[in-house]
């Protein structure tokens, strides 16, 4: 197991390399350009100039190299020098990665999403996965009854209707109609007494149940199949011999082999939740890592898109690997040397 | 294979011409999600083809004195912002929404198959094309889409003309991102299939490795394959629906549901009417769609074909 | 436990499948009875069916008594029947591979019904389970408890399924053809266990198994089963010594003979009936070599010839003549 | 037009209540919630050229002097606004002197000297700090301290509008303690201070989340003790212009939204939940039409698009330019897009009154026969396919702009116009950070113009258009030697316009300069190099309990925010 | 069998390792020994029978005698040719003359083709019949294994597992090979089932003259079946004799286990029958015991079978035994 991990930690460094560089090329040939968005009052010349402060006038493999330093040195010596208080030598003349548009550290922008988007979009896959897996059991151990065929024809619809169209269908009806929750996020919010949590949770509940419904609709689905597959087997019949209740057979015996798949799918999904959901939180002004990519694309504020897609990817092949060890942990039977 | 009664119910009517498509169709009859999803779907592809005819107002004619309407006769959606009447606009957006989700979820299909056919048969490759196929799917997707459109946008448009080209390339785009999974799957399945005797028998006689493929591996793919084509029609149409929402779908004069969604989305107190055809009919799709994949998948499920 | 007139059904797309049509059995005290039959004999479904294990549906059982105990077992209700399973009467299954639970530990799912039905604290559990594991026979029991079952072999895992159909010291233990993936070796490893156990514990045993070979060397009686009914029924020596139904002997003859002589084997010829339709004639009337028109029209009952031998034919063997003038 | 009538009374109205609250303590009507639907991602206005991080910074940063809602320069850190008339501008308008008021403070406590206000412009003149007002300061040779409280600007050239420097909230004044170890190439490390700038104005930041949102507090320093009324504001950013007209109109979540770029049946729609209301004000914006009058073919190569590939096929002719200006219908479009924020207009040079032309005023009302003779005559006949030709060239013009949905109606709209007078029309458009953006490789760009017409608004800041006329003199057409830099999208090339340009830039008196700059104006709409199509106004909402605010069009929005009540 | 006939097929010294890969650099750490030095040959015309329990490598083995995989060490002379050696081309053309019938009746048909296209699918690769010989020919071999010709135009699963393993014989058939490695061919199959099928392939051998390579579990059928036997154990040959031989007088200890633990149908010898239980279980093939393979389950082992791999050494008439203190 621990050579397995290793091994693929490993190759993991030349994926990583090679998606740094193909992300770093994609954005550079990209036509759109940071000075875009500003005013047209701004003369040309001028634009010319901001080009060249923010580094795009020297030739594409120099920026690569200095991003690659900035973000695989830079950034992370300043993070232990934050975290640990001490400074390495020469601290000053290291440059980080810094944003077009904030003409700030780039992590520290992240670092500050970081909060919210984990909250709202994490919590919306945990509530999602609450919900999924007991319908996902029950729908497939009453396969095609009632229960089954609504809870498909819900988690159908909520996978086909896109959150763009439900997150203002909720602002309209639980904002403006009823007044009960705020359409806006507020990120500032400090929780630190009852009243304050309070206000926290009406925030969360109407991005948080965009999203969940979108997300308990995939993982439900699954769940179901990997349900059925499981209730086949032989040993649920070893387990109904051996007098065990339905309770003790389903929901020991069977969920806990079908969980495995599940599980995995689960870990597979997780860095969607660092990817932030992008539509929902433009609608709630969630301001979460999904926002900040999308600001950074639409104003071509590529060191931000570069690290946070980069960021993406990482995690990506991270949950991978975890994925495929949490199988091994799950399932005694898979054994990785 | 004790409690195998079950199985020889197979040799049932041997006089009877039967053919493992015919038992895969007479099990998807007997499922009535499946049935259910076929006759939608297959009335809105009828509707959406054949409507034009029947409706024939101009989906782009704008006329901006009967804005906002509400179903009337003459408009039996109503109309949006502009005087566009809903009924035409959602017939022609039909046309290109199912195109592009039939088409993208094609091309994802070939590639998949491809990939993981390739993959799980020739060990050489497998390790490149598997991480090619890690790498497509750590990379992230809208940076990537962005380029792609604004690269190519021009050469195909100056070859197939301003909307073909674009539907091309959005049927492209869309294909290029979403086989990674198909491919997956599709491997695991070679590598199994590759272990089958039948397999073996086919080497033993000597047949070539691509023979081989095309003759052994490739039909035997194709049930998880069909079930990764229903959901992809699905997710081609939701997938272009975000691309509308981001502004890199079709040209605004060209409506498809996704986009009609999402502009109708601002009008949902002033005309609610208005969001109400697209949405439910993407849902009415998607829903269809995915039932139609539910009950091929229990056909093709020998475990229920048996019962 | 006395078994009468058990039917069982499946409902399928095909239509109904009569797997088993009215069975008949007993179970005495501390005996070991064989259930041999092919596949799709329904040797298999007859032993789910007393207990209730087939999913139903499609599995619908039809009619029949299972008394045990005083009680029919059929009209139990679920609760009550739990006690039985694994209680009262152990079951052990074929595929030792996927009849255990691949993401438990094996003392798990030994302490299981231990816990369930004598409500042992999880100490004394362990206790027991690790006296099973050496009652098996495995090596190291107290270690291998916490091992997986993809840890232990084919004759192993097969061992681990005894010791939990022996967990609470059953009064019957159901063995649905326990040896037929094994190896040979393994097979007479895990016959002996059960003739060693027998004498032991003393439980009575239903067998069910293909093989001739390895019913003869174990069992008590003998019941020979065909297209879901019971086709005979004898002592062990007496089945082996007289076989009256023509399907038995055929089977005995189809063995290749011990010397391996140069001739060739006597076959039956044709298939397995399929049991789609309700039977009305004899199920091995198309594969009999004595079959005359009373087979293809009526199916014959199970009929005492003498002492405890039962047969279902309208030919007599013996005579070479039919059995019954009609 | 009366919908907007009433509008404007209403906010006088407002306004005339406000006067007399206006008078509140500091701090007493509670936070001030401010929804931008673009997040603001810097408060340093010097670098960033974003609305959104001037007006958030506006409410920190103050300039010399700012604009008025009504044009007007009104001092702000100056004592009064110089003119040759009071001295302060020389009579060669080489050099304008400020006299800065006396006994303002920096939020920190120290003193605002006319050091701070040089540090400024060292700043924003680094060559290597791509200063976004670096354009305020062209033409500037020095700026110096006189003495603590006079600051004199001196010019390498006579400048009629000597404005440029610290009016506006876009060239403010920074505090050089703050700003001092940030110049030139090191301006992007001070994120502390790019984040959190000490200003003079009324409030100071307390939190600052990059593309989020920023929480001020008051600044007990301000030089009016009875001003800011509010003790907090927050201004929050990001979802889109109709979410934030919601919060405010519907909702009462916020007290201000700002460019609400929304179909105006919404707006209205939500007007009537009666919390808030719509106000707009026009400025200088133009939604206009550019005609590309060079051949935009791509089987021309390098020189697509260039005047040495040589004229338009069809659109060189005026007759063609005319008539599609003709078929407009101006007013569907406000109607379609804008509502409230667009006016109907015939000029690239609406505003301000004195500069406006009423010469082509004749445009405001669509034409079609008009149109369809001109083409007649000038012998572009309809062919079979209802498109007019003439010597095999047809009229089928590929019309670009960048992507937003009104921007897409008015294509539409426009497309199904021109079609009434056999012109076809295929529509694109472009993501704006491409359009907009110089990236020389792409070939989207509003400068390369790779169309036959593309659609954009244009503005200029301030009051002054010498500048803005500019743009369409002969040296301003983007060509590949330029690196397709330059301002005159349509390559007009006139020396009539260009003697007009240099002349303006030599004239001091606001008579001539206005009547230089109508003529100019008429000159390009009676050659149809530009066809504009709306005068597009500022819309932003306030709620109902906001007071004494008014909406300005030629400055930050938030410029006086100081001034606003509860 | 012909008594002396000539030699068909050879095998020597015939080795199949799977490697294990292992560590973070994925290096070769070891390999299961599948098959780990076989020597024997089979005359044409004779029917040598491979017994062994599973894992013993006697699938690996008869796969490896058509070179279904390649052979790590060692050479399988085919009418004095080492197809070991041969390159792609050269060994499809040798191909035809050697087939195989398979275990899984189930598995070895692929079920979304016809039984014609099965059957026919040697012809269309070694063959230039037109479609329509194709069809005569394919007719006429599914009536010389005992089916209805008509039946060309079904689909695999629509038959029994007997009724499929003809069709796999049928397949095997096509090319008229001179040599089939029969792997487990009945043992899918139910009792009734196997007896047809045995005869059938007797039947076929007389008919056409082939050598069989017949691997099975099942020592009764083997010894019905075959001319010689061999016994594989652990990726070796432990014994190999002439059938009578084998079966009255085994040498090697495992064989005379494997040979008591059969059971026989007969109550009466089973009662008195002496079975000699092994203990414990087959060692891995990747790890095998030292010395004697056998040793670590042999009852007679003694302390040179620990130490020693036994010699493969001549005993008998015509056998071949693997034991150091066999006679």
């Amino acid at each position: 197991m621990l050579n397995y991990t290793l091994r693929r930690l490993l190759f993991a460094i030349p994926t990583l390399i090679v998606i740094s560089f193909i992300i770093f090329a994609i954005l550079a040939l990209a036509p759109s350009d940071p000075t875009g968005n500003l005013p047209l009052t701004i003369p040309a010349e001028v634009r010319e100039k901001i080009r060249i402060a923010l580094g795009l006038g020297e030739p594409l493999p120099i920026r690569y190299l200095k991003w690659l330093q900035q973000f695989f040195i830079n950034e992370p010596l300043h993070a232990i020098e934050q975290m640990f208080g001490f400074s390495f030598g020469g601290g000053e003349a290291r440059t980080r990665v810094v944003s077009f548009a904030t003409r700030g550290p780039v992590m520290d922008t992240i670092m500050e999403r970081m909060p919210q988007t984990l909250w709202v979009v994490g919590l919306s896959y945990v509530v999602g996965i609450l919900i999924a897996v007991p319908i996902g059991v029950i729908s497939a151990y009453k396969q095609y009854s009632w229960f089954d065929q609504v809870g498909t024809f819900v988690s159908m619809v909520g996978f086909s209707v896109p959150t763009f169209f439900t997150g203002p269908l909720l602002i309209v009806i639980f904002s403006v109609q009823l007044g009960w929750f705020p359409s806006v996020y507020d990120t500032t919010l400090e929780v630190n007494s009852l009243g304050t949590f309070w206000q926290q949770i009406k925030q969360m509940i109407m991005p948080v149940t965009v999203l969940a419904f979108y997300n308990a609709a995939q993982i439900s689905r699954f769940m179901r199949a990997s349900m059925l597959d499981n209730l086949s087997q032989d040993y649920v019949r070893t387990a109904r011999a051996k007098g065990m209740s339905e309770k003790v057979v389903i929901l020991t015996h069977v969920l806990r082999n079908s969980l495995i798949p599940v599980v995995t799918v689960i870990a597979l999904g997780i860095p969607t939740i660092f990817s932030g959901a992008i539509i929902t939180e433009q609608i709630f002004r969630v301001n979460g890592l999904g926002q900040l990519l999308i600001i950074g694309i639409q104003g071509a504020d590529i060191p931000m898109v570069q690290t946070l897609t980069f960021m993406f990817a990482v995690l990506i092949v991270l949950f991978n690997l975890i994925a495929d060890i949490v199988y091994g942990l799950l399932d005694p039977r898979i054994r990785y040397d | 294979m004790t409690d195998q009664a079950v199985s020889t119910a197979d040799t049932t009517k041997l006089g009877a011409q039967r053919t493992l498509w015919g038992d895969v169709w007479r099990q998807f009859v007997q499922h009535k999600g499946g049935v259910a999803g076929t006759i939608v779907f297959m009335t809105i592809v009828l509707v959406v083809v054949f409507g034009p005819f029947i409706h024939t107002v101009d989906p782009q004619f704008l006329d901006i004195r009967n804005k906002n309407l509400g179903p009337t006769f003459a408009h039996p959606m109503g109309t949006d912002n502009l005087g566009r009447d809903m009924f035409a606009q959602i017939l022609a957006g039909g046309r290109i929404t199912l195109a592009v989700g039939i088409l993208a979820m094609g091309l994802s299909l070939v590639l998949g198959t491809l990939v993981g056919v390739v993959a799980g048969f020739f060990k050489k490759l497998d390790g490149i094309l598997m991480r090619t196929t890690d790498l497509f799917l750590a990379l992230p997707l809208l940076p990537l889409l962005l380029v792609i459109i604004m690269l190519f946008r021009d050469p195909l448009r100056q070859a197939f003309g301003p909307e073909m080209g674009i539907f091309m390339l959005i049927v492209f785009v869309i294909g290029i991102t979403s086989w990674m999974n198909t491919a997956r799957i599709v491997r695991g399945e070679v590598l199994a299939l590759k272990e089958r005797e039948f397999v073996l028998a086919a080497r033993s006689i000597g047949t070539k490795s691509w023979t081989t493929i095309w003759r052994h591996i490739f039909p035997n793919v194709l049930s998880p394959v069909m079930v990764s084509a229903t959901l992809g029609i699905a997710n081609a149409i939701i997938t272009e629906s975000a691309l509308s929402f981001l502004g890199l779908g079709f040209p605004s004069d060209f409506p498809t549901w996704g986009r009609l969604l999402f502009d109708g989305t601002s009008f949902m107190t002033v005309t609610p009417i208005r969001v109400v055809w697209p949405g439910v009919m993407i849902s009415l799709v998607v829903l269809s769609i995915n039932y139609i994949g539910d009950g091929v998948r229990d056909a093709l499920d020998p475990r229920i074909r048996g019962r | 436990m006395d078994v009468t007139d058990l039917r069982t059904v499946f409902h399928t797309q095909d239509g109904v499948v009569h797997a088993v049509n009215g069975i008949s059995f007993h179970l005495e005290e501390g005996e070991l009875l064989s259930v041999v039959g092919e596949s799709g004999s329904g040797k298999s479904v007859t032993m789910m069916s007393l207990l209730k294990l087939l999913p139903i549906p499609p599995a619908e059982i039809a009619s029949g008594t299972v008394m045990f105990d005083g009680k029919d077992l059929l009209q139990m209700e679920l609760e009550e029947l739990r006690e039985i399973r694994g209680g009262k009467i152990g079951f052990i299954f074929q595929d030792p591979m996927t009849s255990l639970n691949p993401v438990f530990n094996v003392g798990f799912q030994i302490m299981e019904p231990l816990k369930e039905h004598l409500g042992l604290s999880k100490k004394e559990a362990r206790k027991r389970a690790i006296e099973l594991l050496e009652l098996v026979g495995i090596p190291g029991a107290a270690d291998r408890l916490d091992d997986f079952p993809h840890q232990f072999s084919g004759g192993m895992r097969q061992r681990v399924m005894i010791a939990i159909a022996l967990a609470c010291d059953p009064q019957i233990l159901i063995a649905d053809e326990p040896t037929t993936a094994l190896d040979v070796t393994i097979q007479a490893q895990i016959l002996e266990l059960i003739k060693d156990l027998r004498k032991k514990l003393g439980m009575a045993i239903v067998w069910i198994t293909h093989d001739l070979g390895v019913a003869a060397g174990i069992s008590d009686r003998i019941v020979v089963m065909y297209g879901g009914f019971v086709v005979e029924h004898a002592k062990v020596d007496d089945l082996y010594k007289r076989p009256l139904h023509p399907y038995t002997r055929a089977l005995l003859a189809t063995l290749p003979s011990e010397d391996g002589g140069e001739e060739r084997l006597k076959s039956i010829r044709g298939t397995p009936p399929n049991l789609g339709a309700a039977p009305t004639s004899c199920p091995f009337a198309p594969r009999c070599e004595h079959a005359f028109d009373r087979c293809h029209k009526e199916n014959p009952a199970l009929e005492r010839i003498e002492g405890v031998h039962d047969v279902a034919c309208w030919w007599d063997v013996e005579k070479e003549a039919p059995r019954h003038a009609s | 037009m009366r919908k907007l009538k009433t509008l404007v009374l209403a906010t006088a109205a407002a306004s005339c209540f406000a006067a007399t609250a206006a008078q509140a303590e500091r701090g007493s009507a509670g936070q001030l919630n401010i929804v931008y639907w673009q997040a603001a991602s810097i408060l340093n206005p010097f670098l960033s050229g974003g609305t959104k991080d001037i007006d958030a910074s506006s409410l920190i940063l103050e300039p010399l002097a700012n604009y008025r809602p009504d044009g007007s320069m009104d001092p702000t850190l100056a004592e009064e606004i110089p003119t040759v008339e009071n001295g302060g501008v020389a009579a060669d308008l080489r050099s304008i002197t400020w006299k800065l008021k006396k006994g303002v403070t920096w939020s920190d406590g120290s003193a605002f000297t006319a050091n701070d206000v040089v540090f400024s412009a060292n700043y924003c003149m680094h060559p290597e700090g791509g200063c976004n007002a670096a354009s305020n300061f062209a033409d500037v040779e020095s700026v110096e301290a006189l003495d603590d409280h006079t600051v004199r600007v001196n010019f390498s050239v006579a400048k009629p509008f000597p404005y440029g420097p610290f009016v506006g909230a876009t060239s403010p004044v920074i505090q050089e303690a703050q700003f001092k170890d940030c110049m030139g190439a090191k301006a992007p490390e001070c994120s502390e201070a790019n984040f959190g700038p000490i200003g003079t104005g009324p409030f100071k930041v307390n939190e600052f989340r990059a593309n989020d949102v920023i929480t001020y507090t008051a600044n007990e320093n301000y030089r009016d003790p009875n001003q800011p009324a509010f003790a907090t504001a927050v201004f929050k950013g990001g979802g889109d212009a109709a979410s934030a007209a919601r919060s405010v109109l519907e909702t009462g979540e916020f007290d201000y939204a700002w460019n609400l770029q929304v179909e105006p049946e919404i707006l209205s729609q939500m007007e009537a939940a009666g919390k808030g209301k719509v106000v707009s004000a026009f400025g200088t914006s133009v939604e206009r039409l550019m005609v590309q009058l060079t051949n935009p073919d791509p089987a021309l190569g390098d020189l697509r698009g260039t005047v040495e590939g040589g004229p338009h096929p069809f659109l060189s002719d005026i007759n063609v330019r005319k008539a599609l200006s003709l078929a407009i219908d101006r007013q569907i479009l406000v109607d379609a897009g804008y509502g409230p924020a667009g006016q109907v207009t015939c000029n690239v040079l609406p505003a301000p009154a004195i500069y406006a032309s009423t010469a082509n005023d004749a445009c405001k009302t669509q034409d079609i026969d008009a149109a369809n003779k001109l083409l007649d005559d000038a012998g572009w006949a309809k062919g079979g396919d209802g498109i007019r030709a003439k010597d095999g060239v047809r009229l089928s013009i590929l019309y670009q702009t960048s992507t937003n949905s009104v921007r897409q109606g008015t294509q539409a709209l426009i497309k199904q116009m021109w079609s009434q007078i056999g012109v076809e029309t295929e529509l694109r458009n472009i993501d704006a950070a491409v359009f907009f953006g110089g990236d020389q490789s792409s070939p989207d760009t509003f400068q390369k113009f790779f169309a036959d017409i593309e659609m954009y608004t244009n503005n200029f800041d301030g009051t002054d258009p010498e500048a803005y006329m500019g743009n369409w003199v002969c040296s301003e057409i983007p060509s590949p030697a330029n690196q397709w830099i330059g301002n005159n999208m349509p390559r007009f090339c006139s020396e009539e316009y260009d003697a007009l340009s240099k002349e303006m830039a030599q004239t001091a008196s606001l008579e001539d300069r206005a009547a230089m700059a109508k003529k100019m104006n008429d000159m390009l709409m009676q050659e149809y190099v530009m066809i504009p199509l709306i005068h597009r106004g500022r819309v932003s909402a306030h709620s109902n309990k906001l007071g004494n605010v008014e909406l300005n069009p030629w400055d930050s929005e938030l410029a006086y925010a100081e001034e606003w009540t509860r | 069998m012909p008594a002396n006939a000539e030699t068909l097929v050879r095998a020597e010294n015939l080795k199949v390792h799977f490697p294990i890969y292992s560590g973070i650099f994925r290096r070769q750490v070891g390999s299961v020994k599948a098959v780990d030095g076989l020597n024997f040959e089979i005359k044409r015309g004779e029917t040598l029978g491979l017994v062994g329990e599973s894992g013993c490598g006697k699938s690996t083995a008869g796969r490896a005698m058509l070179r279904l995989y390649e052979l790590t060490d060692g050479r399988i002379d085919f009418e004095g040719v080492d197809i070991a050696g041969l390159n792609k081309g050269d060994l499809r053309d040798i191909r035809p003359r050697m087939q195989m019938i398979f275990q899984d009746p189930q598995a070895c048909l692929n079920p979304r083709m016809t039984v014609g296209d099965i059957i026919a699918e040697p012809l269309i690769e070694h063959t230039k019949m037109s479609s329509k010989e194709q069809r005569e020919k394919v007719k006429s071999l599914l009536e010389s294994v005992g089916m209805n010709p008509d039946f060309v135009n079904r689909y695999p699963h629509e038959f029994s597992g007997g009724q499929r393993q003809r069709i796999g014989i049928a397949r095997a058939l096509a090319l008229e090979p001179d040599f089939i490695v029969c792997d487990e061919p009945i043992a899918a199959l139910d009792v009734s089932i196997q007896a047809q099928v045995v005869n059938l392939l007797q039947d076929i051998q007389e008919r056409m003259g082939l050598t069989y390579l017949f691997i099975s579990h099942d020592l009764s059928m083997v010894r019905h079946i075959a001319d010689r036997v061999a016994v594989m154990y652990l990726g070796r040959i432990v014994e190999l004799a002439p059938k009578e031989q084998l079966y009255k007088d085994p040498k090697h200890p495992y064989t005379k286990a494997l040979l008591s633990a059969v059971p026989v149908p007969d109550p009466e010898v089973e009662k008195t029958r002496e079975h000699i239980v092994l203990q414990g279980d087959v060692p891995s093939p990747a790890n095998p015991p030292k010395g004697c393979r056998f040793s670590t389950r042999c009852p007679v082992a003694k302390d040179k079978c620990f130490v020693d791999d036994p010699e493969w050494r001549k005993i008998g008439d015509g056998g071949f035994v693997a034991c150091h203190y066999a006679e």
